[in-house]
Parts: structure tokens; C-alpha cells; sequence
């Protein structure tokens, strides 16, 4: 897994996100304020353009750019907490890159949107998709499977977890404004991190 | 959508260029909005900010007595940290800065991110949550910050003016979100230029009940009533948190849509219940002030008032949106 | 139809209630606003007035600097005789009261009506006929007065606040007059509420051009644009009828249900259409001034300013609607 | 002609603007400010209401008061307009009052109106209802007819007149911004002044 696998990975969370901005969008309408896919977009097109302007050597570099660009570019709950994880995933991760190097770095991400957003699986956020990710990454790993393989389990999972948002009742962001009538309803910040996964397991 | 706009996309910036254009005593600078004249120094400087769509909230209320600076996000969105770094940077007058922040975990967090990047800058924050549709408890992220935070800047800018230190004015702005608490109502849902559809729908006989101020949906849908009863509503809700007591200071806010007649209508429901519990409306506020794009509805805010918070209050301020003594 | 009312018939009654209530400064007596404490002796006195659903205008720039009397009427119905006659009586200070009076039928015929009655009051009268939408001929009743009463109302009363004789304060509000036009387009139509439905249905897609502030249709309907087009057709037809030359009083006004954020958009194109022209915006207006109910959409009015202009439209103003300088 | 015949003409005027008050907005909503039927509904109702407060003793005084009542609480353009047409007609009207008498006050009152207003016939106003009316009149007392059938003429005439102003070019109130839109509809006024005189062909 080298610098190139990193860029392409983003490269297609990009395009993911761009494709599904509407949706994202309509989502948040429904329990937010209708900007998460506008965000995310928006976001995710000036990491392209950091990444191309100052051309990173290392994997960790790669992340590191897309955190602090998330972060200063996106603004709203998902621009601290996706740059955060994406930072954190930097700094944890060690070169060459394993996949069980990775696992870990990812993990370590995840940590940093459960500490910074102080919320569990189960409060209907991104969260709900990201921690059993991180643990299908982790499973995979010591079940010594091949990469693609674990990257595909942990997409699924993120998958799954977006989808088990829906008849949660939430309690961190603004669907908890909602109360009951934020049931029923995807969170647009599960389901974007699933798009994201999903870029991941895509990388070929 | 109908929109006044160039695109979606400029809209924040042309914006921008409107309000610097229409006031010289503001200055705009990367996304951020200036008090003109530079950092005063020995006074306490004041920065808020907070996703664009609530106009005048927060930029045009900068200037003499209230902000020193503020930072407009994308459309609901809260600010980017850099935003604030900047901002709080340059206003600082060596007495330190005051982060106003609404309580919303987007603004919290790029608040408090940009809060630990200026270590050489010394900052109090303080978060504004007055909406008491939301329950603050383990099941939510607690109430949103809403029409007291015209108060908390209106208040704690004027009492920077005096020249009192970083701590004392954290602490009294601190104190006029305790005393304040809001309740909104829509009429309609508000439509994002971005997402071109309103954020939902509302049939023609109903409202919602307990709206924030980013066109999300509220607690509950109720059938429309007279401006009487819906003026009831809001201030039962007020009224079973805070009892209405003493002098009070009260703001009928509309939501962007609404016109002033209405407003004036609402404010005089809103005074006869004041009277009906014996309190008494010392001040008050009608008009556009803390908006959700071009939703129509309104909301109440009250604040219990003290000789302090009176004296403050009256002190000259002199910004776009509010203005009064110079 | 969704209002903040009780009922149709008491909007109008409800929201002076509210309006007094809100405003220490203002006395509301028999469907007439008063400028508290009573006439000022020697100074030349203010009287406007109009169908309701312009608000802040008229009742909103009652106050030091600007009117000492409002006489709001029906939802776009002038006033009657009997409320004139009542505000011209009472205001007098001996010095004579100028009727500020915009081109309408109904409005000319009441307000004619009412100073014909009385003769014991020495009253001149200003028609304020500024909207270019409208050509004055043998084919329409005249121009329409519009933004330019704003402008007509503040300069003049800052005049009369100086001690100027009736003659003068009728012919400087008469030059303002001259000096000013103005061009609306809507976005929508509006509600009256007593007819419970949009005056007129403006598709999706569609704009009205050349509006005035009754809800009436405009002169043409065209495809909707971006902002930077409908500004430079508001300021096309302006400059088309009074070159945009030298220092400019600029107001770009919200017809009532436009968010503020918009109407800076349009201000910053049409500051650019001045610069354009070789003119120069010395001094501006922008928000919700001369409405028309809840209608979406925006007004532009210019006035060519004089140093003597200039020195009475900064002078100190203290209204509901407009207020600086004290 | 005795005054319960003008109570009763007043009366019936009250009704019929009552039962057309929508049908009189929305022709004013096409081309005016979609306020001339609460307009006149609200002037009529305080004209019952002032001559139950005072009864008037003369068929002029029902006039007068009519008129004055018009004036002081209808406002708008139909209120001096209309106001100023009952008192001139009570000014002029003698007593005891015959068609032809009736007749003469008639035309005084279309005059006022013509005065105050400074439209002429073809303006697209109430005055193209009421100048044929008052026409009719005159005619129908030249010729000796009886009362009963003189208003039925004078009816027809302001109701013929009213429906001719639907492609007339306004050129006076508000209307008239409308320059050529104002084309293809009935004036609000013209429609109303029909109602009026239907009211008087009414009265049994
Ligand atoms: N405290 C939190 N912890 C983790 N994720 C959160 C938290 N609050 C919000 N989120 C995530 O952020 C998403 C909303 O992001 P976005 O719409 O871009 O920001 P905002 O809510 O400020 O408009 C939610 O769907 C949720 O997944
Ligand atoms: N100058 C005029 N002369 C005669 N009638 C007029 C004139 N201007 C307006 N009207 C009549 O008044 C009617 C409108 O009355 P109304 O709607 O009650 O007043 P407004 O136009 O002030 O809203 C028009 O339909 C027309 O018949
Ligand atoms: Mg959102
Ligand atoms: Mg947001
Ligand atoms: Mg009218
Ligand atoms: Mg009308």
C-alpha cells in the first residue's frame, strides 16, 4: 500500500461523495439542515486540490493533507471530525505500510471522532459506521486475509452500519434536535462514511 | 427557488461584497468581518461567527458596543477554524477575546479547535443556549443557541466598551444566557440555495413547533392557529422553564419571510401574556434579527433583566443591524 | 394562506397595539401614530400616510428627525379624511404641516379632502411620484410614489428639526422628490389577507418587472435571471430616466418577504452599475423599508444628492424604522 | 319617492356589494390592489349602521349621511369618489322627490364624481357605468315612463357600461400602471356602480 494507493483511495472517495452529494444532502434535510453533501463535496474537492498542489511522498503525508484540509475547508460537525480522523490515521500510520499497520492507523482515526464528538455506536452518527469498520478491519487482519478482502468486509460493514441508523433515535448532532422524529431517517454522516469505505475497498 | 443570487456558489462572497460596500465602518477580509479602525487597545475584543443564513446574525452586528469581528460559514454551516484563528488574531487588543459560540457541535468544535491553534492569543469562550424546544440532557447535544445570542453580544460588548477585563465579561455574558431563553415557530420551511427545495414541506394549514434557526424541522406539527395562541405556545414554553419575573427584555424575532406587521401583531399577544403573569416588558426588540434564510414564522426570546443587564443594554451601540445612543 | 393573525379585520389593530407597545417614542390614538409629547411649537410639522402593508413606512419613521404623525389605512387603502384631518390638528405647532403624499388616486383624493377641512391649519403638501416603471402621461394617474417617500420623509423632517418655514420644508421635499426614482421587480406576488390568496400567480421561473408596493402586477413578466441581470434592469430604467451622475443616495429595499442576505447580493451589483456609470454611492440604504406585505422581491431608489441634501440626510434620526446620530 | 324607498335602495346596495364582495377583489386583484369589495362591503355596513344610529327624516338626508359615512370610512379612490356622489345627489335632490327630480340630483352626483376624478367616459371607471346610467335616466323621465321602469334602464345601462370597459385601456387609477395588461378586464368600480343601480331597480 504506497503513496499511490492513499491518492486513489481519496481520489474516489471524492468521486463517491460528489455522486451521492444530492442524496447526502436530502438525508440531512430530513434530520439536519441540508448541507452535509454540499460540505462533504466541497471538502473533498479542495483535498483533490491540495494533494495536486503540494504532491506528498508518503502515505501518512497523504492523510495528513486530506485531514487538515477537511478540516480547514469544510466547517460544520463533519469538517473537524473527518479531518480529525484523517490526521489521527496519518500520524499512527508507520511505512511500509501493512494492512495490519493500517487496521491500526485506522482505528486510531476512528478514536479521534469517538473522543472529539464524544459519541457511541448507537447515537445515530458517523460513528455507527465507522467503529464496526474499524473492527470487521481489525477481524480481517488477524484472520490473515488478503487486503482486498479485508477492505471489502469493513465497506460492508460501514454499509450495514448506516443502514442499522435508521431506526435509531438520535442523541449527538442536530437529528437529537428531533427527538422520536428523528427516527426512521439514515444519518448523512454514517451514510458518507460508508461512501468513503467504499472508495477504499474500491481501489484496485 | 426564487433567489436574489448570482450562483449558489458566490452567493456568501457577493453577499460579503454588498455588506462591505453599504458599510464603511466594517471591513471584510478572508471570509472574516471587521470592526474598521483595527484592534482598540485594552478592551476586550469580541468574535462570533456561525453558518451565513441568519442575517443580520452575526456580521451585522459589528461595530461600537457590540462585535469586534465575525466569521460567516457557508449557509448553516459553521466557520472553519482558520476563520476564527484569524479573526481573533487580529482584534485582540491585549485584553483578550471573548469567543461567542451558539451551542451547535459544529460551531463548538471549530470554536474549540481554533481556540487551542492561538496559544498566543489569551481566549474565553462562551456557548449560548437559550432554545428551550430542545431538552438539554443525555439524549440530545443539549439546546441550541438562538435569539439570546443578540443579547450575550449586544450586553457583553457594551460592557467591553467600559473597559472591564477578559473574566468579567465572560462571566456576565455567561450570565444573559442564563436569564434568556427562546422558542420558534415556522410557518414555513426555509429553501437553501444549494439544495434549491425547501428544507421541508409544510401544508398550507399547519406549523412547526420548536424550529431552530437552520430550517431544520421541530419538535411537533400542530394545526395553524391565531397569532394569539401561537404567541401562547411559545411563551408557555418559555415560561414553564424560565418564570416570567420582573423587568423583562423581550425580542420578537421573525425567522427572514415574515413582515413586521406581523411581528408587531405577535409582539402585542406576547406583551398581554408578559402582563397576565405579572412580569413587565422593560425592553424589547421586534424585527429581523436572527433569521433562518426565508422562512416564515417567528420566534420569542426573553431575557430577566437586572439594573446591570438595563444599564448595558441602553449603552450606545452603533452597527448595521443594531443601533442606538450615537 | 399562513399569517401571524388573529384576524383579517384586526391586523391592523393588532399591530399598532403591537407597535405602541414596542415604541415608548410613539402614541397611537384613533388609527392615527403620533410622535410622543405632543406638537413641537415653531417647528414645521410632518404628516404622512397610506394603505397599511408598507411597514416600517409610514408608522415606522415616526420620530425626532423624520414624522410627527402616521396615518395608516386599510391594507393598501389610503387613509380616510378623518384620520388626516385628526393628525394635522393635532401635530400643528403653530408653523404649519406638510402633507407628504404618494401618487395615488385614492391617497391624492383623501389627503385633498382632508386639508380642504382644515382651513385653520396653514398645510402645503408634497406628491411623491418616483417609480419609473410608470410613465407620467395622459394615459396613466402619474407616477407612483415608492422608495423616494423615505427619502422625502427623512430629509424633509431633518430640515423642519433646523427650524426651516413650511415653504422651504415643502419645496426641498418637493426637490428630493424630483431628485429620485426608483424600479421594483418581483419574485413573487403577496397576500393581502382579507383576500386570502396571492393578488397575482408568478410561475416558477418568471419575474415580474416594474412593480409597485400594492401587490399590483408590474408592466412586464420575463424569465427569472441572476441578480446581477435584475439589478441592471432596475438601474437600466433608473439611469434611462435620470442619468446616474455625481453623488447618489442608493437604497436597495426588500419588498418585505426577502431574506437581507439577497438584497446585499443586488446592493453589490448595483454599486458596481453605479461605479460603472461614473457615479458614486455616498450614501445607502439596505433592508426592508417600503414593503409590500410578504411579497419576495426588491426596489431600487436613487436620489442625486447635494451637499445640502447630504448635510439633512446624515442629520440625526430617531425612529422605529431608522435612527442614528442619537 | 319617499325616504324608506332611499333606506331601502341603501339596504339593497348593502346586499348585493355584500353577496359580491369576492367577485369585486378578485376583479380588482386582476388589475387594481384586490382590496375594492372589503372596500365598499366595509363602507356599506357603516352606511346601515350610521342611518340606524341617526334615522334620517328626508330622503336627502339619507343621502347625506350615506355619503358622508362613505367618505369617512371606506378611503381608497371608490371611497371620495362614491362619498362625494350620495352627497351631491342629496344636495341636489328635492323634496318631494319625482323621477325627474331624482333624475337631476342623479346627474349631479355623476358629476362630482367626474369632477373629483377627472375621468371621462372611456377611462376604464366607474364613471363608464355611470355617465350611461345617468343618460338612461333622463332619458326614460323624458320620455314620461314610470319610476319602476326608469331604474330598470338606468340598471341596464351601468351594467352594459361596466362589461364595456373590459377592453378598454385603463387611463385613470390604478389600473392605469398596468398600461395595455390592463386590457380584457372588468373595472372593479364600473362593477360595483352596476350593482348600485341594480339595487335601485330593485326596490318594490
Ligand atoms: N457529536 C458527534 N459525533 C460524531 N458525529 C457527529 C456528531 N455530531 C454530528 N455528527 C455527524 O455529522 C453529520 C452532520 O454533518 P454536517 O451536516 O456536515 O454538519 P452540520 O450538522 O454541522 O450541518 C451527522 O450526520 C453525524 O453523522
Ligand atoms: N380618477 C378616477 N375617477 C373615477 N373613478 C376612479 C378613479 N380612480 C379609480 N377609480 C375607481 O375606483 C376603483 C378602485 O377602487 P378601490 O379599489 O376601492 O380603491 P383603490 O384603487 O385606491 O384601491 C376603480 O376600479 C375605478 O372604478
Ligand atoms: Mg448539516
Ligand atoms: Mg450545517
Ligand atoms: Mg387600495
Ligand atoms: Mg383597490
Amino acid at each position: 500500500m504506497d503513496t499511490e494507493f492513499f491518492l486513489a483511495w481519496l481520489t474516489g472517495a471524492a468521486e463517491l461523495v460528489r455522486r451521492h452529494r444530492d442524496h447526502l444532502t436530502e438525508l440531512d434535510a430530513a434530520i439536519g439542515d441540508a448541507d452535509h453533501g454540499t460540505n462533504l463535496d466541497r471538502g473533498f474537492t479542495e483535498v483533490l486540490q491540495a494533494l495536486d498542489d503540494w504532491p506528498p511522498t508518503s502515505p501518512a503525508q497523504v492523510l495528513l493533507s486530506a485531514g487538515t484540509t477537511l478540516i480547514r475547508r469544510v466547517g460544520g460537525a463533519s469538517g473537524p471530525l473527518y479531518g480529525s480522523a484523517f490526521r489521527q490515521m496519518g500520524k499512527a500510520l508507520e511505512t511500509p505500510v501493512t494492512p495490519a499497520g493500517f487496521a491500526t492507523a485506522f482505528e486510531a482515526g476512528v478514536r479521534a471522532v469517538e473522543r472529539l464528538g464524544k459519541a457511541v455506536p448507537g447515537d445515530k452518527t458517523m460513528v455507527d459506521a465507522l467503529v464496526p469498520a474499524s473492527r470487521a478491519l481489525a477481524q480481517a487482519v488477524q484472520e490473515g486475509v488478503e487486503a482486498r478482502e479485508a477492505f471489502e468486509r469493513a465497506a460492508r460493514a460501514a454499509e450495514e452500519g448506516a443502514k442499522a441508523t435508521i431506526p435509531l433515535r438520535a442523541r449527538k448532532g442536530r437529528a437529537s434536535y428531533l427527538g422520536e422524529r428523528s427516527v426512521g431517517h439514515e444519518d448523512p454522516g454514517a451514510a458518507s462514511s460508508a461512501l468513503i469505505m467504499a472508495a477504499l475497498a474500491a481501489v484496485s | 427557488m426564487k433567489k436574489l443570487i448570482n450562483t449558489a456558489e458566490s452567493v456568501i462572497e457577493d453577499a460579503l461584497t454588498g455588506l462591505a460596500a453599504a458599510h464603511p465602518s466594517l471591513r471584510v477580509r478572508d471570509r472574516v468581518v471587521y470592526r474598521a479602525g483595527g484592534p482598540r487597545p485594552g478592551k476586550v475584543a469580541l468574535v462570533s461567527g456561525g453558518g451565513s443564513g441568519h442575517e443580520p446574525l452575526h456580521a451585522g452586528f459589528v461595530g461600537h458596543g457590540m462585535l469586534d469581528a465575525a466569521c460567516p460559514g457557508e449557509i448553516f454551516t459553521s466557520p472553519v477554524p482558520d476563520q476564527i484563528i484569524d479573526a481573533t488574531r487580529a482584534v485582540d487588543g491585549g485584553a483578550g477575546v471573548l469567543h461567542i459560540v451558539k451551542n451547535y457541535t459544529g460551531d463548538v468544535l471549530n470554536f474549540e479547535m481554533a481556540a487551542e491553534l492561538v496559544e498566543d492569543v489569551e481566549v474565553a469562550s462562551v456557548l449560548v443556549d437559550d432554545d428551550v424546544a430542545v431538552r438539554d440532557s443525555l439524549y440530545t447535544a443539549g439546546r441550541r443557541g438562538t435569539g439570546a445570542t443578540l443579547f450575550v453580544e449586544k450586553i457583553a460588548g457594551a460592557l467591553a466598551e467600559e473597559g472591564a477585563p477578559l473574566a468579567e465579561v465572560a462571566r456576565v455574558a455567561g450570565e444573559v444566557d442564563e436569564r434568556s431563553r427562546s422558542f420558534g415557530i415556522a410557518l414555513t420551511s426555509c429553501t437553501a440555495p444549494a439544495a434549491g427545495k425547501p428544507t421541508f414541506d409544510l401544508p398550507e394549514g399547519e406549523v412547526e413547533l420548536g424550529i431552530g434557526i437552520h430550517g431544520e424541522p421541530g419538535r411537533a406539527r400542530v394545526p395553524m392557529a391565531p397569532a394569539r395562541e401561537l404567541a401562547a405556545v411559545a411563551m408557555e414554553a418559555i415560561h414553564g422553564d424560565l418564570p416570567l419575573e420582573g423587568d423583562l427584555l423581550v425580542m420578537v424575532n421573525g425567522m427572514g419571510g415574515t413582515p413586521l406587521m406581523e411581528l408587531y401583531v405577535v409582539f402585542a399577544e406576547v406583551t398581554a401574556f408578559v402582563r397576565g403573569k405579572g412580569a413587565r416588558v422593560a425592553r424589547s426588540l421586534v424585527g429581523n434579527y436572527v433569521t433562518s434564510l426565508d422562512m416564515q414564522g417567528f420566534s420569542v426570546t426573553v431575557c430577566r433583566l437586572d439594573d446591570t443587564l438595563t444599564r448595558l443594554w441602553d449603552a450606545p451601540v452603533e452597527t448595521p443591524g443594531l443601533r442606538w445612543g450615537r
